[in-house]
């Protein structure tokens, strides 16, 4: 019984050993039509899957429909997923996994900033554009790489169009920012600090939190005493929702704002009655009037039989931008491509009207400060990012 | 009648048991003497099911017991009071007692012999409600004797009751030996205290080494100048 | 008559155990290159002696002397190089390794490790571990085990692991070896075995303390027997006075209508 | 004081999954550290009932600690009974339960998804006011539910037939052995109540931490040093190590530092072990269950 | 018997010696090589852990605290005080020893789950304290653009030199732990994992020992993190976490952990089997949870008994019995 269960294990091991990487090595070699491969790393599994599983949702769906309607000319586009788990070392293993084994011209990804730029290493060293569009950390685009683009928001803008608003509509005057550990939450704190201060806004207190925390009662109890009256929050919406319940709770009666990190409908339905009234930047409003908007929140509905995250919006956009980047080129190598995508402009799609800047970040995102009634978010006013 | 026949036991690769054979008859008390290591524990689980003897088998009113389950054999009548006693430390007194009564179903019967062990041990019914780990060593041994008796066995294993305690205690447990032998039950004891042991028992055997070497009436044996060579090295 | 200087000295040791006097005052004297035996019922307060003398467990009370010097607050791996070495009831051998490992050990403390030798395999590593293992050997030759260096101990009998602890105890060069039960288990060839090898060692300067249950084996090699019942000394002395002390033979054979005063 | 009410309900739950380390701990000796990912399982049977089906709170409650009692017992007599029989090192036994909590938290993202899940309370979460003090309805409920089920737990040890035999197998195997108890049965018991608790901790915990596929980790962690600290294996100590720790770390998050607040935690923890191996509740003598 | 054993040995190692400079001409792909270096960088780390629970039987769940360590202190030198390389690697080396011995000392006085406890909470405590001293780790965004090494002018930059810089160490650390286990230091090692009591009484300083295993292990991982952070480009907390100790002590059991050939095997196994698993999707960290569970069950001594068993066979099929005594 013993030695049995043990050559089976054994057998088993090198089996999947072997056939995994056989079978890997045959594919891919012949290009007879003209086929561009696009390689996207994500979380599928661990801490940020519901980021990943969204990003692949929207690309798989992005990509069916370019293909169909030819929208990449003659080009066809070919897409291969990969599972970071979250974990940098597993996604630049991932990204060296789709640039060698899946031949992928053009990387997509990935969503937490570490991973992206450990991705990063592997495409620069490679020659290959790589499209984040879901890292927002400002690391990214400060490293003078001239293969990184990126499609989520900057961040930047979003700070300041917030801290702007605070203060000349609502009058705030004290604030506090509470975000979280890790470089969206760090890099938040930082934008919003120098916002606080352009705009002179007292910053009375700076709490963070770990990702995945679940009581944030003991950071809102400092707030309250401080007497903030604006909780400027940089996170992903599982923690909002919980903060804002929290404050509930505590009875904070200060007035909550949020980024696009954490505009979801998620957030509304897990926050209930404690989210109401919460004003978070986003770039993105699945009901909102806007044709593009309608038309892919609708398909993506009928096709997944959900709503669309803000991330799957961006995703779905970056796929439409390499479209176009592949047809003005009409070539998958690397540096053709790459210029093409600098070139990017007049494409109106369901995040802006994307165009990059030098160090590659899109600035032509169309930014929307909304709020929360309901169980909806209403915009209140729309910016655009290069204005 | 209790028959054990040619059993032989291991421990990982050391044989410590090479074919021990004897027997124990019912309502008397029987003796398994020898020095430390000899195989007395082990035969005594091999009895209660604890360990696999690798041949042999052991026969109990005539019914292989071999191959049962220790909770098995329990139900058989047939209780091991270990050497060490290995009461329940943070249990009460009366808990213990009433692990003693795990198998059984019959409630009154189980309350009838509560009643009979706290008679025959005055000392437990003072410590009723108090954790068996407080106590000293010779009142944990009553109570591992009356835990035992709580199963209702017929046959009683009985691991070197006397270890570890005061020469007065000692003469207490085996007076407590004898009511028990009185009240019809059988009893195999295992002995390193060889002359109280003698003197209390039917018949005995002494083991050495993993084999009985002698045998006869307790009487016999005390008389015996082998055994008391054995012992005093005289 | 001249006073030979005791090479071990127990001096008043007591030793409680929650509500049990493990060790009631236990005063005993080692003559150097004597066998001395130790001998009581289970429970009598024997090993617990031996790990006090050990530096296992430390005294209430009391004062342990080596060759004049005190040692009852020393680490049990700091007696080792001062020349006390045992053996165990229960026999606590490194399972996993092979004999002539398990001997090694014992020996650790006369090689020293040189650490970045060992790392590039160098000279002195070779050097002194060459010698250790020669010393092992000898210690393995000396109890006859010498062709199961190579053995698992766990493959071996119980007799001849006992063997192995023995010799692990003697490649520590000690001046007093201390056995705790070693012939328990053993059959008789083993055990005669055992005690040419205790007078042979006796006859090299060694000097033995041993707890043993076989009276045959303590009887015959022993010149001194101390006598414990109930962690107190009841009786000490030669063989030949201590098999006929009526305390002893009660405490031994239980004779349970002998209960002496003081128990 | 404030900082105390808050780190109460978190205590109550911290305290329930600490009991079920400590319950398996005494009863096997085995360290399962796949006891947050029955947590986590118990969360989403839960929202499934509750949510989803409309099932009531509390029959949703004792269905989902049914069912992951079910669960424990598989555990155990698949995985643990034959590392048992072989008489596997520790360290073995605790790859495999990692095993287990990796087996688990996967399946369940395949089939709940990522997302996390919202659970809405059974009851208000509008904070009572009380002085300078608040607390929530839900927060009561979380404790008393949570008390509860240790009361439940404590009858079921100190008074069933099932629960002292798990006690005497906890305190002497040997003994129980041959008192004709069926330690493999009892193992089984263990776990089978020690995933049950963690399932109610699961549920209790749910509104108002959200269900998430990966929640067992972190819950599961906190559990086993709130056991740790209170004495692993001892019953009373796992339910005092689980309010200490929700209180420390309300203090520490509150008034020293949020970012290093597990840091602290596990700074105390490891002081606590140096300076008291056996935690900080347990007696000097050896108490177990 | 003695000479030809020695000769066997060099011949063996020689023979590896060529292999390992072949394998990257032969394997282009710089996937493979990519995840061949991550399994060599894995190894160290899984040798060291090896030494420490194989060896000494204290099971630790905080090995990627000293990995952290390594890798931060060795970048930061080489980023902010512009370090050579090899400097750096020392001095990280020196800061992963450090904390091993202050882990070690708490660390003596425990065992079984209150010794994993501890070292888990070591662990966390490094990777927050990473997360959180932003003046210096830069927090959870990470350290980004680690220089690569520099050897004798040579510039390693590619997978392929990254291959020949991670495996000369490994082969060097492989060698140098394996003359510590067959020496008097392992064997001590194991004589206090097998029984404490009775190696303290046979005169071994166990707490020293004890420490020293934590300290050896700790380097182990330090050089690792040292080669990691040149070889990554980028370290963040992420790279740190709770799952990354459970998976290198996975590598050290399902290798075996009594051995440093199973280190080796486990460390490489797991990496790959991680890779490979990538087919199956969804399901492939329930498959790799289910090969962990059963490796354990069946194969208790891990990967290595296998190769044991191999050799037992081979010895009997053409040695005929005849055994290697110098050991």
């Amino acid at each position: 019984m013993f030695r049995y269960h043990k050559k089976i294990a054994v057998i088993l091991m090198l089996a999947l050993l072997l056939g995994s990487m056989l079978g890997t090595v045959g594919c891919g070699q012949k290009s007879v039509q003209k086929v561009l491969k696009i390689g996207v790393v994500g979380p599928e599994s661990g801490g940020g899957a519901q980021l990943g599983q969204g990003q692949r949702k929207a690309i798989q769906m992005a990509v069916d429909e370019i293909n169909a309607n030819k929208g990449a000319g003659e080009w066809k586009l070919e897409v291969f997923f990969e599972d970071d788990e979250g974990n940098p070392t597993k996604s630049a293993s991932a990204t060296n996994k789709l640039l060698q084994q899946s031949q992928a011209n053009v990387i997509i990804g990935a969503i937490h900033s570490s991973a992206t730029l450990a991705d990063m290493v592997v495409t620069s060293r490679a020659g290959i554009p790589q499209i984040t569009a879901g890292s927002t950390g400002a690391s990214i685009t400060e490293q003078n790489n001239k293969w990184i683009f990126r499609t989520a928001v900057n961040d930047e803008f979003q700070a300041n169009a917030l801290v702007k608003y605070a203060k000349e509509v609502l009058g705030i005057k004290k604030m506090a920012t509470f975000t979280a550990a890790d470089d969206y939450g760090q890099s938040g704190a930082k934008l919003l600090a120098a916002a606080a201060q352009k705009y002179g806004v007292e910053l009375v207190a700076t709490p963070t939190y770990n990702n995945g925390d679940k009581d944030f009662k003991p950071q809102l109890l400092t707030i309250k005493e401080k007497g903030a009256q604006g909780i400027f929050m940089w996170g992903l919406y599982t923690e909002a929702a919980l903060i804002a319940k929290q404050a509930q709770q505590l009875d904070v009666k200060a007035q909550l704002f949020g980024a696009s990190g954490m505009a979801a409908l998620k957030l509304i339905e897990l926050g209930g009655d404690a989210v109401q009234g919460l004003i978070l930047t986003q770039t993105f409003l699945p009901d909102s009037t806007d044709e593009k908007v309608k038309e892919f929140v609708q398909k993506y509905k009928s096709k997944y039989n959900e709503n669309p995250i803000p991330h799957a919006a961006q995703a779905y956009d970056t796929v439409y931008i390499i479209a176009e980047a592949v047809k003005k080129a009409n070539s998958n190598k690397p540096d053709a491509l790459r210029d093409a995508l600098t070139k990017t402009a007049g494409l109106k799609l369901v995040t802006g009207e994307p165009k990059f800047n030098e160090k590659g970040d899109d600035i032509g995102k169309r930014l929307l400060i909304t709020t929360i009634k309901g169980d909806k978010f209403e915009l209140v006013k729309a910016v655009m990012t290069n204005e | 009648m209790l028959v054990v026949e040619g059993i032989k036991a291991s421990y990982g690769h050391t044989e410590v048991l090479h074919g021990v054979s004897f027997t124990a008859e019912e309502g008397k008390i029987t003796t398994l003497i020898g020095a430390n290591g000899a195989g007395k524990t082990t035969t005594l689980n091999c009895i209660a099911g604890v360990i696999k003897p690798q041949e042999g088998r052991i026969l109990w009113k005539g019914q292989d017991i071999t191959t049962l389950k220790p909770s098995q054999i329990v139900r058989m009548g047939i209780s091991l009071i270990p050497e060490g006693r290995h009461v329940f430390p943070q249990m009460t007194v009366a808990e213990n007692l009433e692990m003693g009564a795990y198998t059984r179903k019959d409630k009154e019967g189980v309350r009838r012999d509560l009643e009979w062990v706290l008679e025959l041990f005055p000392v437990l019914k003072t410590r009723y409600k108090q954790l068996a780990g407080t106590m000293s060593g010779g009142e944990q041994q009553m109570l591992a004797v009356g835990r035992s008796l709580m199963a209702n066995p017929e046959l009683m294993l009985m691991d070197e009751p006397s270890m570890g305690l005061a020469p007065i205690i000692v003469q207490e447990v085996f007076k407590v030996i004898h009511q028990i032998k009185e009240m019809g039950k059988t009893i195999l004891l295992v002995e390193q205290n060889a002359t109280m042991a003698l003197n209390h028992a039917h018949h005995a055997y002494v083991i050495e080494l993993g084999k009985i070497v002698l045998s006869g009436s307790g009487r016999e044996l005390l008389q015996n100048p082998e055994v008391e060579k054995a012992y005093l090295g005289l | 008559m001249t006073e030979v200087t005791n090479i071990l000295e127990v001096r008043g040791v007591s030793k409680r155990f929650g509500g049990l006097q493990a060790l009631d005052d236990i005063t005993i004297g080692v003559k150097p290159q004597t066998v001395h035996g130790i001998i009581g019922p289970n429970g009598a307060g024997k090993t617990t002696l031996f790990n006090v003398i050990t530096g296992l467990i430390q005294p209430d009370q009391g004062g342990l002397y080596l060759e004049g010097r005190r040692i009852d607050s020393l680490k049990p791996y700091q007696l080792v190089p001062r020349g006390v070495a045992r053996t165990f009831q229960n026999i606590r051998l490194f399972k996993e390794m092979s004999v002539i490992e398990n001997v090694l050990i014992g020996q650790h403390v006369h090689t020293p490790t040189p650490i970045f030798s060992i790392m590039i395999n160098g000279k002195k590593s070779r050097y002194w571990e060459e010698v250790a293992l020669q010393e092992a050997m000898d210690a393995l030759r000396f109890v006859g085990l010498e062709t199961k260096a190579d053995e698992q101990v766990k493959n071996l009998s119980y007799g001849q692991q006992r063997l192995v602890e023995f010799a692990r105890a003697l490649a520590a060069k000690p001046k007093l070896i201390l056995l705790d039960e070693p012939a328990a288990g053993m059959n008789p060839t083993e055990k005669a075995n055992l005690l040419r090898l205790v007078s042979l060692l006796q006859e090299k300067g060694y000097t033995i303390v041993l707890i043993e249950h076989d009276m045959k084996l303590v009887m015959n090699i022993c010149e001194t027997i101390s006598v414990l019942d109930h962690g107190k000394k009841i009786a000490e002395g030669r063989p030949e006075h201590i098999r006929k002390h009526p305390d002893v033979i009660s405490a031994y054979l239980g004779k349970g209508d002998l209960v002496h005063a003081g128990s | 004081m404030q900082y105390f009410l808050n780190g109460l309900p978190i205590g109550a739950i911290y305290a329930l999954v600490a009991l079920s380390y400590s319950l398996i701990y005494a009863a096997s000796g085995v360290l399962n550290w796949s006891q947050g990912d029955m947590v986590m399982l118990g969360a989403y049977l839960g929202f499934t009932l509750f949510q989803l089906l409309n099932l009531g709170f509390t029959p949703a409650l004792f269905i989902s600690m049914a069912f992951v009692a079910c669960v424990g017992v598989l555990v155990q007599y698949f995985i643990l009974r034959p590392l048992r029989e072989r008489k596997a090192p520790p360290i073995n036994v605790v790859i495999a339960t990692l095993g287990v909590a990796i087996i688990t938290r996967n399946i369940a993202l395949v089939i709940w998804g990522p997302d996390a899940q919202i659970f809405s309370s059974p009851v208000s979460a509008k904070p009572i006011t009380l002085g300078a003090l608040s607390i929530t309805p839900q927060d009561i409920l979380i404790v008393t539910v949570g008390i509860g089920l240790m009361l439940v737990l404590q009858y079921f040890l100190k008074k069933t037939r099932e629960g002292k035999a798990l006690r005497a197998v906890a305190q002497d195997r040997y003994g129980a052995i041959l008192m004709g108890i069926d330690t493999q049965r009892s193992d089984g018991v263990a776990f089978a109540a020690s995933a049950a608790l963690g399932a109610a901790a699961g549920i209790l915990v749910a509104p108002i931490f959200f269900v998430t596929f990966n929640m067992g980790a972190g819950i599961g962690l906190k559990g086993f040093v709130a056991a740790v600290i209170g004495g692993l294996g001892y019953i009373p100590g796992a339910i005092a190590g689980g309010f200490f720790l929700g209180i420390v770390e309300a203090i520490a998050g509150g008034k020293i530092s949020s970012g290093y607040r597990d840091a602290i935690t596990f700074a105390l923890l490891i002081l606590v072990l140096w300076l008291k191996p056996s935690g900080l509740f347990l007696r000097k003598t050896r108490q177990k269950v | 018997m003695k000479g030809i054993t020695k000769w066997r040995t060099y011949g063996i190692l020689g023979v590896l010696l060529l292999l390992l400079f072949l394998v990257p001409q032969v394997v282009s792909n710089i996937y493979y090589l990519h995840i061949i270096n991550l399994g060599g960088i894995y190894t160290l780390i899984t040798i060291g852990l090896n030494l420490l629970s194989g060896y000494t039987g204290q099971v630790s769940m905080g090995q990627a605290g000293y990995f952290a360590v390594g890798t931060y202190v060795s970048s930061l030198l080489m980023m902010n005080l512009k370090f050579p390389f090899w400097a750096a690697l020392l001095v990280a080396v020196v800061a992963a020893a450090i904390c091993g011995l202050i882990i070690g000392i708490p660390a003596m006085k425990l065992s079984g789950p209150y010794l994993v406890l501890a070292t888990v909470g070591f662990g966390e405590i490094v990777r927050l304290v990473l997360l959180n001293w932003t003046p210096v780790t830069k927090g959870a965004a990470g350290l980004t653009g680690i220089p690569l090494p520099e050897f004798m002018g040579m510039r390693i930059s590619s997978e392929k030199d990254f291959f020949y810089l991670i495996f000369i160490v490994l082969l060097l650390g492989t060698y140098v732990a394996q003359r510590l286990a067959k020496s008097k230091i392992g064997r001590t090692f194991t004589a206090i994992r097998e029984d404490e009591l009775a190696a303290e009484a046979m005169g071994v300083p166990v707490n020293l020992y004890k420490i020293s295993a934590f300290v050896i292990s700790a380097v182990y991982a330090g050089v690792a993190g040292a080669l990691f952070g040149s070889f990554a480009g980028v370290a963040s907390p992420d790279n740190f976490t709770f799952d990354e100790s459970v998976a290198f002590l996975s590598m050290s059991v399902i290798g075996g952990n009594r051995s440093i050939v199973g280190a080796v095997i486990g460390a490489f196994v797991l990496t790959f089997l991680s890779e490979a698993l990538r087919v199956f999707q969804a399901l492939r960290l329930v498959i790799y949870g289910g090969i962990l569970i059963f490796t354990v069950i069946y194969m208790p001594k891990g990967l290595y008994g296998l190769v044991e068993q191999g050799q037992n066979w081979f010895s009997r099929q053409f040695l005929a019995g005849k055994k290697d005594y110098s050991s």
